[in-house]
């Protein structure tokens, strides 16, 4: 069996091969050794795409690439971005039309006495600006649309 | 307190003129308050918006009453709501938290109005603490120090003559305001103009009041402040100090007790102060007088008082052996303060760490989710202030605070080791938070000689990137999406990795 | 230890003669120990039986290996594949928790045989304080007061003449033994000869000893004990009693420190005699020295001494602010104690809860279970000592000892009202467990007043029984049948109710 | 909807009839008032026809008495009395062919320095004794098998 996830933009492939109590582990095609079922003692919790895995201490955030069971509706919303809480839009950086490369920021929100950036999650094009400096938005209040690169 | 354990204080108690309190708060503070209620044997009322129906302060309290929809500005801002909510519930007291309207005198005159217990200072004293302005001048008149700089006259002019006196960097700052709203550096005298009308602008916008005051501004100094304890009755007490340096976003992230920098001369000092400046206001219940403290001069200057509890209380109260919110009900219900400022000590050493759903890698932006698993580390000096529970969700509506880990131990070098144990030992999976982040901050060599400064995390943490990812992840990812429910158990957590262990484990921790 | 904040002692900590600890335990105390270490920088090695395979011990520690099946005699107490483990996992020391092997001197022998650091005392010490009759003998030799009895000769008729002196009612006891068997409590001579015969009978069972000694028995007497530590330099020093009268089946239920009962005359006595004890046998480490304590005559008697950590050691790290389990590493790895006897204070009031998984309304028989839902209570002066995290198995095969429960409190008084809050909030679902019964016993008037004696829980709690059924619980129940996981979430608790809330709320709690 | 719970030997009728945004609760019949369908905040659990409730500062653990939805193994072993955690057999009170009465102490086991009683679950007669005084039992050993009363 075969699965993909995504960790900071990077793809790994994890392969289990099942044999007698357990499975052979591979990741990207280089072979780790044999592990049982429940074998790795790592607290772990899924929603959608999304996998959470607590391990050495630290905390993994994952996102299922392949094989992922409900991941539809995770995916449909790629390219809308919304607001993550309530607050004051404080600056607007891009125009509809523009070009925006992965990781420029936007515009920024003001909330809680934060400033939030709102950056692009990829390479791509502002469809649609749907809000203008000192507008108040609400939670999840459409933001901005982007068209994808490769769509 | 520890000291006077034969005074056995709760058998003499007085019966308190209120039996019910309400919390006109929410998250891990109003799960705090509630805490101290029953405690104390008073019956607590938690409030709540919309978005906060079933959130874990609502199931700790005796009761809980909506008050509005999720914009703070209906409902934990809404005055007449809360009262009203008090009213409904029989409370005779009302205890604000920190937050919303904790440091509104309107809203604590019109509790007292409404016949009610108001569980801070007088409204008085936090109308005179409020006015930076005001707050400044007081503190010069009673002796307190505070740092070069000017207020009253505010027009660009004036401020300008000032400016050149007080010499640059300077802080423009809203004279009303507070949190670092309204608030700019100034390097040189060519920014001021710029300055002083954005700052004012914001101080309009964000407090209704645009005046504006100086402050010289020192750029590695240290954010110490003194917690203060004054009874109804005259009495006043310092708490000792809380290093508060460890701040993103002007947001405190880590605090301690003691402070690493201060020695016994200093810390007299300071608590002096902080005891003067809140005499001069006639002070009473539990108050915070925050200062910045140059490292190298060993100069202290008054910042603001915050009057009200605060976030980082419990390293205070680690130390201290006193439970603050207890006390705040107490002395509101008229108590005296029983214990003499020769009785304190600072026992051992506390760390405080915030954590928040935010996201370190992505200038701390805040987020929501649900908190799908949820293992608080355990054992001996080991704190959890939370404001939520496994399966919550986390609404992204108001402040990102989820809860507090607190590490107490018989010197600074053992609350560290002792903090990063139980950071590592924290499970938190289903939405993003700072946990990772706080552990490597606490790991660098500048932390753990406790030079710390205001501006440490922004300048050596800009560009913190989650862990690298090791690959007995990645295999538990995989092995959780083969796991089954056992046949057997109806209700068992399907993600629970427990059910057989086998040869292969993971790396060390 | 908090006076000592100055001194700073993990930065001047000698690197310790071993890296690894091998943990010959599991439960909670595993657990403990291996917190311990991580908190110094040393590497954790947990042994486990089949039964155990995934047990929360084995994931705390850096590293778990099976040391076989899941009877004890074949893994826990298996001397051989215990230090097989430790050769195979590099471990350089070897913690032995408490029951099981923890004061089998044969084990302590055969640890220092293979070149291991024994985290205890000498086996000596052991040896001397194992054997009832020599302890006996060895204490009045010390001039530490015993309980009017007889050591030596154990024929009947030796017996029957000794007993007709000490008078009656008096005890029987396995003198190889401990822990209540091989004891026999008898009320006048008529019962003596079958008391006799039946406790040898068991003591020979049980220990492979059949020898006997005789003790005055006192009906409502204290259990009141010190806890000593000991460095290997020759330096004693006592920590002050804990009070644990409050036992059912001679197992202890709940624990405090400071006893209600002593005054600063008695508790200075009864530490001299402790560390004189300790000294007598030439003890080195933690250990604990138990005392019957008549209040009548406010004498105390020696009962034994526990040569190893307790259970309850937990009230004393909180009224003392020192790790013992730390300290029992450091003095193992040959430090020295740097403070004196005048530098311990007793600060606050702490008591201890054991939490098993028992059903307190049928004999407190032992159940297993799974722990499908577990949240522990929080904030201030609150610790938890668990042995279990949610989702765990609870195998029935070992002690049924799931967690301790610790608040802290300036006074006794606020440490037992902490308690009733901590162990409401309690949610321990999935198995039989006597949380319920403790709330009851702690609220019992003699309990507040600290009327405690070691027959009273099975005076009068012997016909317990479980609360009456509130309707809101059924309510609760069927509400749940009805729920459904969210439709977008997949990983949530199915029986989290904290999705939405409505009007009708459960009753005060 | 009507469920059936047991809990101390006591029946218990709870009635859930929808309403417009929750539910009109009854308990044995009578009429408590409006819920809404998730608005106790009651921490549960669930295993087989065993349900847990955390309430009011307490546990409650009840049995599903109708509608159970998973109970027929439960149900399978209630006349076979087994040991719950290994041990020596202390002492006998009952032979082979007696009646015995809810309640009655059969044997106690000696086990971790505790003494177990195994009590009868109900009215019946022993129709097994599977153990004798000294023997040593693992755990789940079968130690008594009774023939209910009614059956």
């Amino acid at each position: 069996m075969k699965f993909a996830y995504q960790y900071r933009g990077q793809l790994y492939e994890v392969e289990l091969i099942p044999t007698e109590g357990g499975y052979v582990a591979s990741v990207d095609g280089r072979r780790l050794g044999q592990v049982g079922p429940t074998s790795l003692d790592a607290p772990t919790a899924r929603e959608g795409r999304q996998v959470w895995i607590h391990a050495a201490g630290r905390t993994f955030a994952l996102q299922r690439a392949v094989g992922s069971r409900s991941g539809a509706s995770a995916a449909s919303g790629e390219q809308t971005l919304r607001a993550p809480m309530p607050g004051q839009v404080r600056s607007v950086f891009v125009r509809a039309g523009q070009q925006v490369a992965a990781g420029q920021v936007l515009l920024t929100l003001e909330a809680m006495k934060m400033e939030i950036r709102i950056q692009a999650p990829g390479d791509g094009k502002v469809a649609r600006l749907a809000v203008a400096q000192g507008d108040s938005v609400e939670r999840e209040q459409i933001l901005v649309e982007l068209e994808s690169e490769t769509s | 307190m520890f000291i006077h354990q034969s005074q056995d204080y709760n058998c003499f108690m007085p019966p308190l003129p209120f039996t019910t309190v309400l919390i006109a708060n929410r998250g891990e503070i109003a799960v705090r308050v509630a805490r101290a209620c029953r405690e104390l044997g008073l019956r607590s009322v938690a409030v709540y918006s919309q978005a906060d129906a079933g959130a874990l302060h609502t199931r700790v309290a005796d009761e809980a009453l909506e008050i509005g929809p999720s914009e703070a500005a209906q409902s934990y801002l809404n005055i007449e709501r809360i009262l009203d909510a008090a009213r409904r519930s029989g409370a005779g007291a009302v205890h604000p938290g920190y937050g919303f309207l904790a440091e509104n005198a309107e809203f604590a005159e019109a509790v007292q109005a409404a016949g009610l217990v108001w569980v801070g200072p007088p409204p008085a004293a936090m109308r005179a603490m409020g006015d930076k302005a005001g707050a400044r001048a007081l503190m010069i008149e009673a002796g307190v120090p505070v740092l070069p700089g000017h207020q009253g006259a505010d027009s660009p002019a004036a401020l300008k003559k000032a400016a050149a006196k007080i010499g640059f960097p300077l802080l423009v700052k809203a004279a009303a305001g507070g949190g670092g709203m309204g608030q700019r550096v100034v390097h040189k005298a060519g920014e001021l103009d710029e300055a002083i009308a954005s700052a004012r602008q914001e101080a309009k916008r964000t407090f209704g009041d645009g005046r504006l005051i100086l402050e010289k501004y020192l750029p590695r100094a240290r954010h110490v402040e003194v917690q203060v304890l004054g009874d109804t009755h005259g009495k006043f007490l310092h708490l000792f100090e809380r290093e508060c340096s460890l701040q993103r976003r002007r947001q405190k992230l880590v605090e301690e007790s003691p402070s690493p920098v201060l020695d016994e001369g200093l810390r007299a000092e300071m608590g002096t102060a902080a005891v003067a400046a809140a005499a001069a206001v006639g002070y009473a219940n539990a108050g915070t007088v925050e200062f910045l403290l140059d490292p190298q001069t060993r100069q202290f200057h008054f910042l603001e008082m915050n009057t009200r509890i605060q976030v980082e209380h419990p390293v205070t109260e680690m130390v201290t052996g006193l439970d603050l919110v207890q006390w705040q009900l107490r002395i509101a219900a008229g108590e005296r303060l029983p214990f003499e400022q020769s009785d304190l000590r600072q026992e051992g050493h506390a760390i405080e760490c915030r954590i928040y759903a935010e996201d370190p890698a992505a200038g701390f932006l805040p987020g929501g989710g649900r908190a799908l698993r949820l293992q608080w580390p355990q054992g001996s000096g080991v704190r959890i202030d939370s404001g939520i529970a496994e399966g919550d969700a986390v609404a992204s509506s108001y402040d990102p605070l989820l809860a507090k880990l607190i590490a107490h131990a018989p010197d600074r070098g053992a609350a560290l080791q002792r903090m990063a144990v139980a950071l590592s030992q924290t499970v938190l999976l289903g939405l993003t938070h700072n946990i990772d982040f706080l552990q490597d901050l606490l790991a660098h060599p500048q932390v753990a000689a406790g030079e710390l400064d205001t501006g440490f995390v922004e300048r050596e943490f800009a560009d913190w990137q989650p862990p690298e990812l090791p690959k007995a992840a990645l295999l538990a990812a995989a092995l959780g999406e083969l796991r089954d429910v056992p046949a057997n158990v109806e209700a068992t957590d399907p993600y629970s990795p427990w059910a057989s262990v086998s040869g292969f484990r993971m790396g060390g921790a």
